[in-house]
């Protein structure tokens, strides 16, 4: 059976079948979708720092990239906890008007994800292990930053989680936008909170490029798949953490004490395994992630 | 698992339209086809360097009859059965039509100076270089390809960013390809990237910029956010030389920038010597048994990973209907 | 090799001027000795951090009757025969008398709230605190003790840059001491700068800031290059917070800021929180031998070498009349 | 005997001693330092890219530090060489005006260093031997330089040396000028071509201090030992390369040729030892450096 260019019959019947399916799903937006972007943008919503505060009392936030700045979006630093030592980044988003600005909407310029790596080597060379903290609607889209390499800056970032030797768990809390997000949650274990999302695109972003019409971001948030539900499915999360009755933004000591008692359940686990069986772990399932065909195989 | 196809250049361009001639996007003189293929689609009155399809990189590149396709039948599924205002399926079928290949990439093995190279290339004209499942495990393969043939890895790339159609699946994709350069690493295997128009996005911001020695074609786009996107943030208009390739390498991200017409001489040069090192490395002058060094334990260490990995159960798609590997 | 040596803050500040009281060098506020010393000589008017000698400092921080200072008859040569308008053993004797100190460093074993530390301490009074041999040398054999008995190294500095009369030899203390940052590194022991006003030049271009944490105290001066010498090159006045701690940290360079009277507690918990990665990697709950881990074949590995070392034959300086060591 | 605060009879007599050697000695300035150092800033001098030029025509140059910029002052990049690979890296000044400020004077910035580090990354990865060629005034004093880590940048130059597998070579082929020098330098093998001098501080900026008077510079040279002769004798190099006659201005080619020969010398003694053991002599030499006494040794 040739392969290129490809128009067979069982394709064409894959298709049909599939403009079938199409008519009947989805020409009606999922609201339950949206309504969880609402809630993972919430203005409440618990950030990294009230975490923190909330589960780690002697938290030591360490600043800078040691090459050019600190970036406030991204904070991280030594807790002690249960008696042992654990890094924790994450992204952070301000508040009112001032603290927005100065925490830049949390969208890490490259400073930012170089902190979080000069974090994660000095994490290694001391086994202590990483949780971060996933919520920024993207990586700073700035001149100033794509000179000084965000994209190199994320794509290292994501090096230097494949390379870690310690336990790392990662925890979508809020929203986890794209590349800017992902660079902090390349883990042994990824979770995330009921209401977050995880998207590759905003649903606005995708709804302008695909519909022509920011307007059908609802449309676009179902097309994704970004609820934590989505994902659970999709096998690209492997835990989903229920948040406190109403959400996360009602009760900041309840989702702290969720995401905890998880962590610890984590780390138990992931410290049962040598370093090197860790990583290799770490590595089968990334190298699991994505869905294809081979020929032969129809459509379903 | 590698499988013979000869590389044929002759019927489409890029965009499909190579017919006659085409005139040139940066100084408009009109070019005939016979004046592109010979300059390798290079503008010969400004020099501006036209967008060259994946096959006809290849056929560039490649010595005569020793291109040797990898993993030639994998394509995307729709795992998302995603849908917009078109469905991903007929997307995809437009892009194979107007390309003639099967993905955003393809992959192979081949002689470049008879230097044997793995050689992973970005076709722009599929889905705009989109990365999806099947450009990421493509790569993966073509990552292993090199560790278990100990051949340089060689890759072209060409990227809007994500396979949106392919959702959270695609942004893994960075992760997953993440990892296969640093089993490269491990393993010590040279890996030169050579960035070309455009190459943005999740490519950009993951294997791309991950390798060895940066390589990039004069006046390419390279960034990570779209120059619109950036546009709309700062409410103002970008300066035409933004994200180039040549303002890249002043601000420290590209190593080289190498004119299309020296690039297969200095290619084989840079992974030569590359493979230099290495090679002396693995006879060494002392006895004394050293920490893992080169192609010892480092490598097979990355070898039986890679082996116990390819050993894994894949996973399935939904609705296969048979076993795959 | 340790020296018991009873810490006596009460006669000398750091520029001989203590009796009596002080004016806030930024304020002008005038200070009392009593207040200085109860409030670890920050200003209680406007929270200004005077200078404190190396002395103080340990008062400031070791536990009552837990200080061994380390290697205390190390002394300067002057193995250029330096002349300038002053003869180099002047310099010398003056420093020692106005700070009681035979060099720019203090060494030691001490406790901190319990804590089992190596801790050196660079005095600015001694020849503004320029590193020449001695302070290498003390240095080293500070991270030697420090891996040799585990404890975790803990040093301020405050110095002014390179030693001149000693010329090269002192350029080449900046290698000297990044080594044994190096050693200290392989053998994974903790190690936090904290750097005070001011630490420029030479010392700031090695070990200060190559330590796993950088602290620095609030308001301190920290540049490679002095303000006059940046002055003469761009012909402008520097704007007043120029390499300030504060300045340093919002430019990445600094993990944190800690006033005077939290120092001790910080300190105390920035060590114990690396120490507690380390002390838990001791006792791993997994079975199978990995790669050399923690204290395991890195550190016995880093040990080995730094013994061998120890047993080296010492460089003679000229003139010596009997073998040191 | 007590040793602080000290004034004994033996320092006594010892500087009594010394303030009669003092009258003897260096009232007259050594001229031979001050030709030495006008030499060694000779304006036909060979730069870098001169010896790169002539010793491996296959030169691949690579820039930048993969997050802030290339830095003209320092260049760096492959060779082949005797069918093998090195890597090169070293200072590089400019000619006429518009190169002199391209290259800043040779002063590099934190980018350059970082440059540097990044290339000896590449070459420790690959098991390329490493050549440094030294040529500069010193790092850039200025005040964007300070704050991107212009210190932090030397330091982990230093440490970047001080951690490489491979056999490392330096040459000081014009003026090793202080910090900004000694980055590059820490090396197995530490040579110096005859006529370029290596010190802590400038001739002038030490006579401005010392003596607050920068006319003094000469006098400065000769009390600074900064000649390969003294560098020699307090045994910081290993070896002096002679310049072909009149100096290396006027044979480039000559000069290049006993550069290639020293360095073929150099690899083929520091390939005899194990990656291991050639670190663990680098760490002797630098333990060694630095002359100090003990107290019950009498002052010399
Ligand atoms: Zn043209
Ligand atoms: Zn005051």
């Amino acid at each position: 059976m040739p392969t290129l260019p490809g128009v067979h019959l069982k394709d064409e019947i894959a298709k049909i079948s599939n403009r079938l399916m199409e008519l009947g799903r989805g020409r009606q937006p999922d609201k339950a979708s949206w309504e969880k972007v609402e809630l993972a943008r919430h203005p409440k919503r618990p950030y990294t720092l009230d975490y923190i505060e909330h589960m780690f009392p002697g938290f030591i936030e360490l600043k800078g990239d040691r090459l050019f700045a600190d970036d406030p979006a991204i904070v991280g630093g030594l807790a002690a906890y249960q008696g042992r030592t654990i890094m924790v980044i994450g992204h952070q988003k301000g508040r009112d008007l001032p603290s927005r600005t100065y925490r830049n909407f949390g969208m890490p310029k490259p400073e930012g994800y170089r902190k979080a790596q000069r974090l994660m080597r000095l994490a290694d060379k001391f086994h202590i292990p990483v949780l971060t903290l996933v919520d920024t609607p993207g990586a700073f889209p700035g001149v100033a930053a794509e000179e000084r390499g965000q994209g190199s800056a994320i794509a290292t970032s994501l090096m230097c989680m494949a390379k870690l030797q310690v336990p790392t768990v990662a925890v979508i809390i809020g929203e986890g936008g794209s590349g800017g997000a992902l660079a902090l949650a390349l883990a042994d274990r990824v979770m995330m909170l009921e209401n977050s999302i995880y998207s590759v695109i905003t649903p606005e972003a995708c709804a302008a490029i695909l519909w022509r019409d920011s307007s059908e971001a609802q449309q676009a948030a179902t097309s994704l798949k970004l609820t934590s539900a989505d994902l659970e499915e999709l096998e690209v999360v492997d835990e989903v953490l229920p948040e406190p009755r109403g959400g996360a933004h009602k009760d900041y000591a309840g989702a702290a004490r969720i995401l905890k008692e998880a962590l610890e359940d984590s780390l138990r686990e992931l410290e049962t395994v040598s370093p090197l069986q860790r990583k290799k772990e770490r590595f089968e399932k990334y190298r699991r992630m994505g869905v294809w065909r081979e020929e032969g195989l129809t459509l379903f | 698992m590698a499988n013979k196809v000869s590389v044929d250049i002759s019927h489409r361009g890029p965009n499909g339209s190579i017919k006659g001639g085409e005139s040139c996007p940066s100084c408009k003189e009109l070019l005939t086809s016979e004046e592109l293929e010979s300059n390798l689609r290079v503008c010969h009155h400004c020099g501006h360097h036209l967008r060259v399809s994946a096959r006809q990189r290849v056929a560039q590149l490649a010595d005569e009859g020793t291109w040797n396709e990898l993993a030639p039948h994998l394509r995307s599924a729709d795992p998302l059965e995603f849908f917009d205002v078109r469905l991903y399926g007929d997307r995809i079928d437009e892009a194979e039509s107007e390309t003639g290949l099967n993905e955003a990439i393809v992959t192979g093995t081949a002689r470049i100076h008879k230097m044997d190279v793995v050689l992973a290339v970005m076709e722009f004209g599929f889905m705009g270089g989109s990365m999806g499942s099947v450009v990421g495990e493509k790569f993966w393969r073509a990552a292993e390809a090199a560790i278990e043939n100990r051949y340089p890895l060689l890759v072209f790339s060409a990227s809007g960013g994500a396979r949106m159609q392919e959702g959270i699946l695609s942004l893994l994709q960075m992760a997953k390809t993440t990892c296969a350069v640093e089993l490269l690493g491990e393993a010590r295997i040279p890996f030169v990237s050579v960035l070309t128009h455009p190459t943005t996005g999740g490519v950009l911001a993951s294997f791309a910029t991950l390798a060895d020695v940066i390589v990039a074609e004069p006046g390419s786009l390279l960034c990570f956010s779209g120059p619109r996107v950036i546009e709309q943030t700062i409410k103002e208009k970008l300066p035409e030389d933004f994200g180039r390739a040549e303002s890249n390498m002043a601000h420290g991200q590209v190593d080289i920038i190498i004119p299309r017409n020296e690039l297969k001489d200095r290619l084989v040069q840079i992974l030569g010597m590359l493979e230099g090192g290495v090679a002396c490395a693995l006879e060494p002058l002392w006895e004394e048994k050293a920490r893992p060094a080169g192609r010892g334990g480092a490598f097979a260490e990355a070898l039986d990973r890679v082996k116990a990995i390819a050993n894994a159960p894949w996973r399935a798609f939904k609705g296969r209907d048979r076993e795959d590997q």
